[in-house]
């Protein structure tokens, strides 16, 4: 038992270090936190990553992928992580490419891929409905085939970034016969087709990153089907599981720093927030979690390194580290005080008062989405009780 | 021992239903909200016809002289219904430390403008750096032959758009944080070397930073004493407290039982999520904690009414007690209206918002807890 | 809505405030709190009360009650609860004598009433079987009649005071064909009639108050049946709603008064514990919720005193005042310190060198099951989903 | 980067596990338990004979050299089966102070007779006033010639009925809590003006009060630095706090286990109470806390191995989180178990009064948590 990293490894990861650095400024970090020059900030990154070829750490190295262990994969997250730099749109990158390496034809590999890699072609992602959360086999959404090509109808809903997407990867039936989740397939649709209209939901921190997306007829080539009709399900699941493999420590560990910092900043009464004894109370409640956490995630990363999982450990991931994440919104938010409430609209923080008060309330409303995504931590929980306790 | 309502408080609760549901809906209440002023003088209007504005002041004051239990009534009915009018700031507030004042006398016009409804009043207490310390002031009243100058700034100034008067919290004596050295002056929102930076809330209300450069007010604008202004501004923002407490038990129970009725419609597996035991077990734990919440309310407002000895040790415990029941009801809200929860359009996430603002006016739960701690324990 | 009492209310209140100072010694609270001398002590206790009419408040006067309005038996309650006076034995005065009141027979009252008034004798309870808790319809102890006498067998378990007590009332199977919750019935009988075993269960508190016992053809006269065979269940479930009218929270409140002594003597690195941020955050948690609850349980009062209820209200009591009972029991283990750990056996609290530590852990280890008796507090909430929000 | 443990840590654990399972059932010890010693020779031979004893020593003193995470192995199967041999006092707090001191050399026949398991020792360093702070001391020792004079009282004292020797942590400078001016002294738990007053634990631990009235200890009974024991003490507690919360975790996992097993046995309204969904979510909680305990353990006991420079910081929070979640596991566990798990005769209780025994021992969560705030945030 030991949790030291080769001499290698440390030299990738002062290279890492070294990269972040130089290459995640102040200036890219203020426009991607606007919502106006989000996207173009974002491409711009994620060409940079590109060019450097650590653009998609996961996929293999023939297609663009960078041929890391399991630890380097860990030690490029952390680092990048904890210098603050943003990561990759994670649709294309890690979801839809997971599907199509693993189901897609060669000629789906050849057409997609590239434009994943240089972030040429953005993808938004297809699954849940208005009658279909948590459930996805209860999706209504139907694609059935005409003259070779499939009719799309239907209305997806909660599709982040739709707004911006030149693609959308759909969860359709194509059958209504078969049971329900062997009726349901995965389709890549082109958001320029006609008889797409993408509506905007706003959200309750007031921003716009989630819409629906309704289909009137919409007509499909049957090129675009990942794999074989009736087999979305299957697909769609292999995703799931990949989406809950880390628990954002590295993340929490940076907002855990930040907090601390602002909380010496903040006075009540003549003296920081830091020294207030519930606060402190609070807060390394979660700081304790948190370390623990962090080792939880390692022993995954360590079973992983051995080619094993992640099964239930994935579980335990998500639940606590969804909870770690909204343990330290309500820190923020209370830290805030008054100033969290505050819509700044075109004010800068030395006008309200306050430095982080509105991002502080941003990332608590968003995050009360956070155990509902991907799984509840209710579902999550039964899985726990099925599967690893045998309930 | 009795808890129920008095005939006279029942039709005041049902004015206010009726009102919120026939005059005010939710989408009436968007539209306001998200207006320049951020109220609607219509419905302020309404508000004096229908005699509300006359609740908390006395009669000799051309008021109904409520009590805690009549101002109870009608700020749960407004928290259930969402109301986002400056009642609290403009009444409340504003009205209460003229109406509280020893030389209430003064200012018996601006009460009873205020009374019917033509004429908004706000109260400037905050500071950058005063955070929960009502009495960390740096703002200055300099005497000046028989006047006072104004400077400094004050900040989220409720209702600070829309207002017409300004009661402001200055420094005339002491150092920093000290109780004793505080006085209030009523000036015009208007007046010259006052400028705002407004802005808005989450919850809607328009607030703004104020600063005050040089600004006159005369020895006659004093509201209560000079340099002993803390205790009058204390018992006001006490009344305050109360009365949010008693808008954020209406908020929770529109939050219960709106919750409640979602998990019957919303299906998930088949079936609606309302039968899943993890789930009931939850709404119940909001409905206990909706009770408990009432239960601490209807026990501060009569411990006013009869003047008991318990009157602060039950305020601070209220607002305590409300900031972290508020906390769990409006997470479990979200939560279980799933994706609904948390898009702009439904109501459900507004007042939420609401119950999160609530939590952090006049001192957050970890503060107020502190402070009943201290009352309570030494 | 006010909550005054009236001018008689209160003078009422001042004669059971000296009553209880002048009856409730020390040398009687002393001689209660020991295993050896308890049962002396307590029915010396109840028979002062008896003395003063004062035994039986929910009793009708002519059967030796009190007469006294809602009010007052609150007044009651709440004053021998704040002068830490015992409260009755509750098998026989609160619980059996309801059923037999309701559903016995003239003979059965004129037989029983009289003894459980003047604690000459004492009951205990025998619901619970080893493979029946909270879910009494699965009770397996049957009575058969046979020539005129039931003829029972069987095993009760959890019998609290069965080792002190005369006479046991049993709910007991005596038809197999009927659904099973319809054949139940109501059964008395005689701890002294031969084949009954009593076996004790040593708690995890290290003490002797809950039993087994056995029925091994165990004949019962049929006149000991109340009411009507069949109907026990009916019965039984009149007295569990009784049971649970009261959230506790006169005691809780002398014990709060108790803990906040006991945390000013109790000194860490200089300074009390009553000074420390965490000790006072918990500390004022628990205050807070009492002070609501007080409120919850005079507002069910209230209704009472207007002939309505108690009905779900009594879910919210029982679930809240366990609740509160057991962070109660929590600060007290953990102001203890290690002195909580302590089995004191013969010594003096000068000998071990502390005065609660070992209470605290007696009332900590037996208050682990006050969330299970009386129906859990999860089967309270599954009433409240019920019965209140409509689930 | 790896968590599996070695071949020799394996057998290790296997080896305990086969005795816990053969050797020292659930009857056999609560027979020790209940006995007047409350230990037993005969087991006690069997450690030392199985090699248990030597691990926490070096090897240039007799032992095995075991690293943290040998010792953890060996503490957390322990945890597992309940055992309540004094280890942690004889060899880990007794045998630490001897073993870690500067002057350990003329302590070398002492610890090879601990490691034999012909001894047992015993560390007394609490004091009725003392609670958490390991050097709030009245007990003093005044040097006389080449002697030291030991006069005051130590509180529960572990093993103290079964013990040979005593350390004794008493003043010898400074004023009451200060931190210099403490020393260790070697003496006979026998030696003239030592009285005990024998009493037990909840988990079974026989402990004393001992008072020391004019006992006469001579220079070469210093163990460390005369004034400067402090640092020692420390370092030895720690070490031991980081034993009994791998034991915690040992517990945890035999608790979480049976209280799933037993869900599935248990029918309530003719279904296993498993299948209930609040149930199974609260068992799922169990589980993940255990597996968070575990974590962090981990950590702990490879940043001792590993020399990093968390090493304090880890064991401040493994021992406030092991009182945290020691209290979610059993409490749920109790509950879960419904009457059986309030019963004397189940092994449930008893487990669950071992964690709770835990979470006092060495500071409990609420003191270490404030430690660790202060280490983290000054």
């Amino acid at each position: 038992m030991h949790t030291s990293f080769s001499d290698e490894e440390l030299a990738f990861r002062d290279e890492v270090r070294a990269f972040m650095r130089e290459n995640f400024t102040p200036d890219l970090a203020r426009r991607l936190a606007c919502d106006k020059t989000f996207k173009d900030a974002q491409v711009e990154w994620e060409k940079k990553l590109f060019a450097k070829g650590w653009i998609a750490p996961n996929w293999p190295v023939e297609y663009g992928g960078t041929g890391w262990t399991v630890a380097e994969k860990f030690i490029f997250e952390s680092e990048r992580s904890a210098a603050g730099a943003a990561d990759v749109m994670p649709f294309g990158l890690k979801m839809l490419s997971s599907v199509i390496l693993g189901f897609g034809s060669e000629a789906q590999k050849q057409r997609f891929l590239p434009k994943i890699l240089s972030s040429d072609e953005w993808w938004c992602q297809g699954y849940s409905e208005p009658g279909a959360g948590s459930d996805l086999a209860a999706l209504k959404t139907s694609a059935e085939l005409d003259n070779g090509e499939y009719v799309v109808n239907g209305h997806k809903i909660w599709t982040s970034y739709a707004h911006y997407a030149d693609w959308i990867f759909c969860l359709v039936r194509t059958s209504k016969e078969a049971k329900k989740q062997q009726g349901i397939s995965f389709l890549l649709i082109d958001m320029n087709t006609p008889g797409i209209t993408v509506k905007p939901i706003v959200s309750i921190d007031g921003r716009h990153t989630l819409n629906e997306v309704f289909f009137d007829d919409v007509r499909v080539p049957v090129e675009n089907l990942i794999g074989e009709p009736g087999k979305g399900w299957t697909y769609a699941k292999a995703l799931l599981t990949h989406e809950r493999s880390m628990a954002g420590v590295a993340d929490s560990k940076r907002d855990m720093r930040e907090i601390r910092e602002w909380a010496k900043q903040e006075i009540n009464g003549g003296k920081p927030l830091l020294e207030d004894p519930l606060f402190r109370k609070r807060l390394t409640d979660v700081e304790i979690d948190l370390m623990a956490l962090e080792y939880t995630e390692l022993r995954t990363l360590a079973k992983a390194m051995k080619g094993q999982g992640p099964g239930t450990e994935s579980s335990i991931l998500k639940i606590k580290g969804t909870e770690i994440q909204q343990a330290m919104q309500e820190l923020r938010m209370d830290l805030a005080g008054y100033y969290a409430g505050i819509v700044p609209g075109e004010l800068s923080p030395e006008d309200t008062g306050h430095e982080f008060g509105s991002s502080a309330r941003e990332k608590y409303m968003y995050g009360r989405a956070s155990t509902l995504y991907g799984g509840s931590n209710e579902i999550q929980r039964g899985i726990i009780a099925k599967f690893v306790l045998g309930l | 021992m009795d808890f129920d309502l008095t005939q006279e408080q029942q039709m005041l609760k049902d004015s206010v239903s009726r009102f919120t549901q026939e005059t005010y809906d939710f989408e009436i209440r968007r539209k306001i909200v998200e207006s320049d002023k951020g109220t609607s003088q219509e419905i302020w209007s309404q508000f004096a016809e229908l005699g509300w504005l006359a609740v908390p002041f006395p009669e000799a004051q051309g008021g109904m002289g409520g009590s805690a239990v009549d101002l109870m009534v009608l700020m749960e009915a407004f928290g259930k219904g969402l109301v986002s009018e400056p009642f609290v700031t403009s009444a409340l507030l504003f009205g209460g430390l003229l109406s509280q004042s020893n030389n209430s006398d003064k200012f018996l016009n601006i009460i009873e403008a205020l009374i019917a409804g033509n004429l908004h009043g706000s109260f400037a207490y905050l500071e950058r750096q005063s955070r929960f310390e009502l009495f960390d002031v740096k703002t200055t009243a300099k005497r000046q032959d028989n006047a006072f100058i104004l400077n400094g700034e004050k900040t989220v100034v409720f209702n600070a758009q829309n207002t017409d008067k300004l009661i402001v919290l200055a420094r005339t004596g002491g150092s920093q944080t000290d109780e004793l050295g505080v006085s209030l002056f009523l000036v015009d929102r208007d007046a010259e070397g006052i400028s705002l930076t407004p802005y808005q809330l989450m919850d809607g209300q328009k607030v703004a930073n104020i600063t005050f450069n040089n600004v006159v007010v005369s020895e006659q604008a004093v509201v209560g004493h000079i340099d002993q202004a803390a205790g009058l501004v204390k018992k006001v923002i006490n009344h305050a407290r109360v009365a949010i407490c008693a808008e954020a038990v209406g908020t929770m129970e529109k939050l219960y039982t709106a919750t409640v009725e979602y998990s019957k419609i919303r299906k998930q597996f088949d079936t609606p999520i309302g039968s899943f035991q993890v789930l009931q077990h939850r709404m119940a734990d909001m409905f206990i904690e909706y009770e408990q919440a009432k239960s601490l309310l209807f026990r501060t407002v009569c411990s006013m009414d009869e003047q008991s000895d318990e009157i602060e040790k039950n305020i601070l415990a209220l607002k305590t007690l409300i900031g972290r029941i508020g906390k769990k009801i409006g997470g479990d809200a979200i939560q279980i209206h799933g994706g609904m929860g948390v898009t702009d359009e439904l109501d459900i996430g507004h007042y939420v918002k609401r119950l999160m603002t609530i939590n952090t006016t006049f001192g957050d739960m970890d503060y107020t807890q502190q402070r009943f701690a201290d009352y309570l324990l030494g």
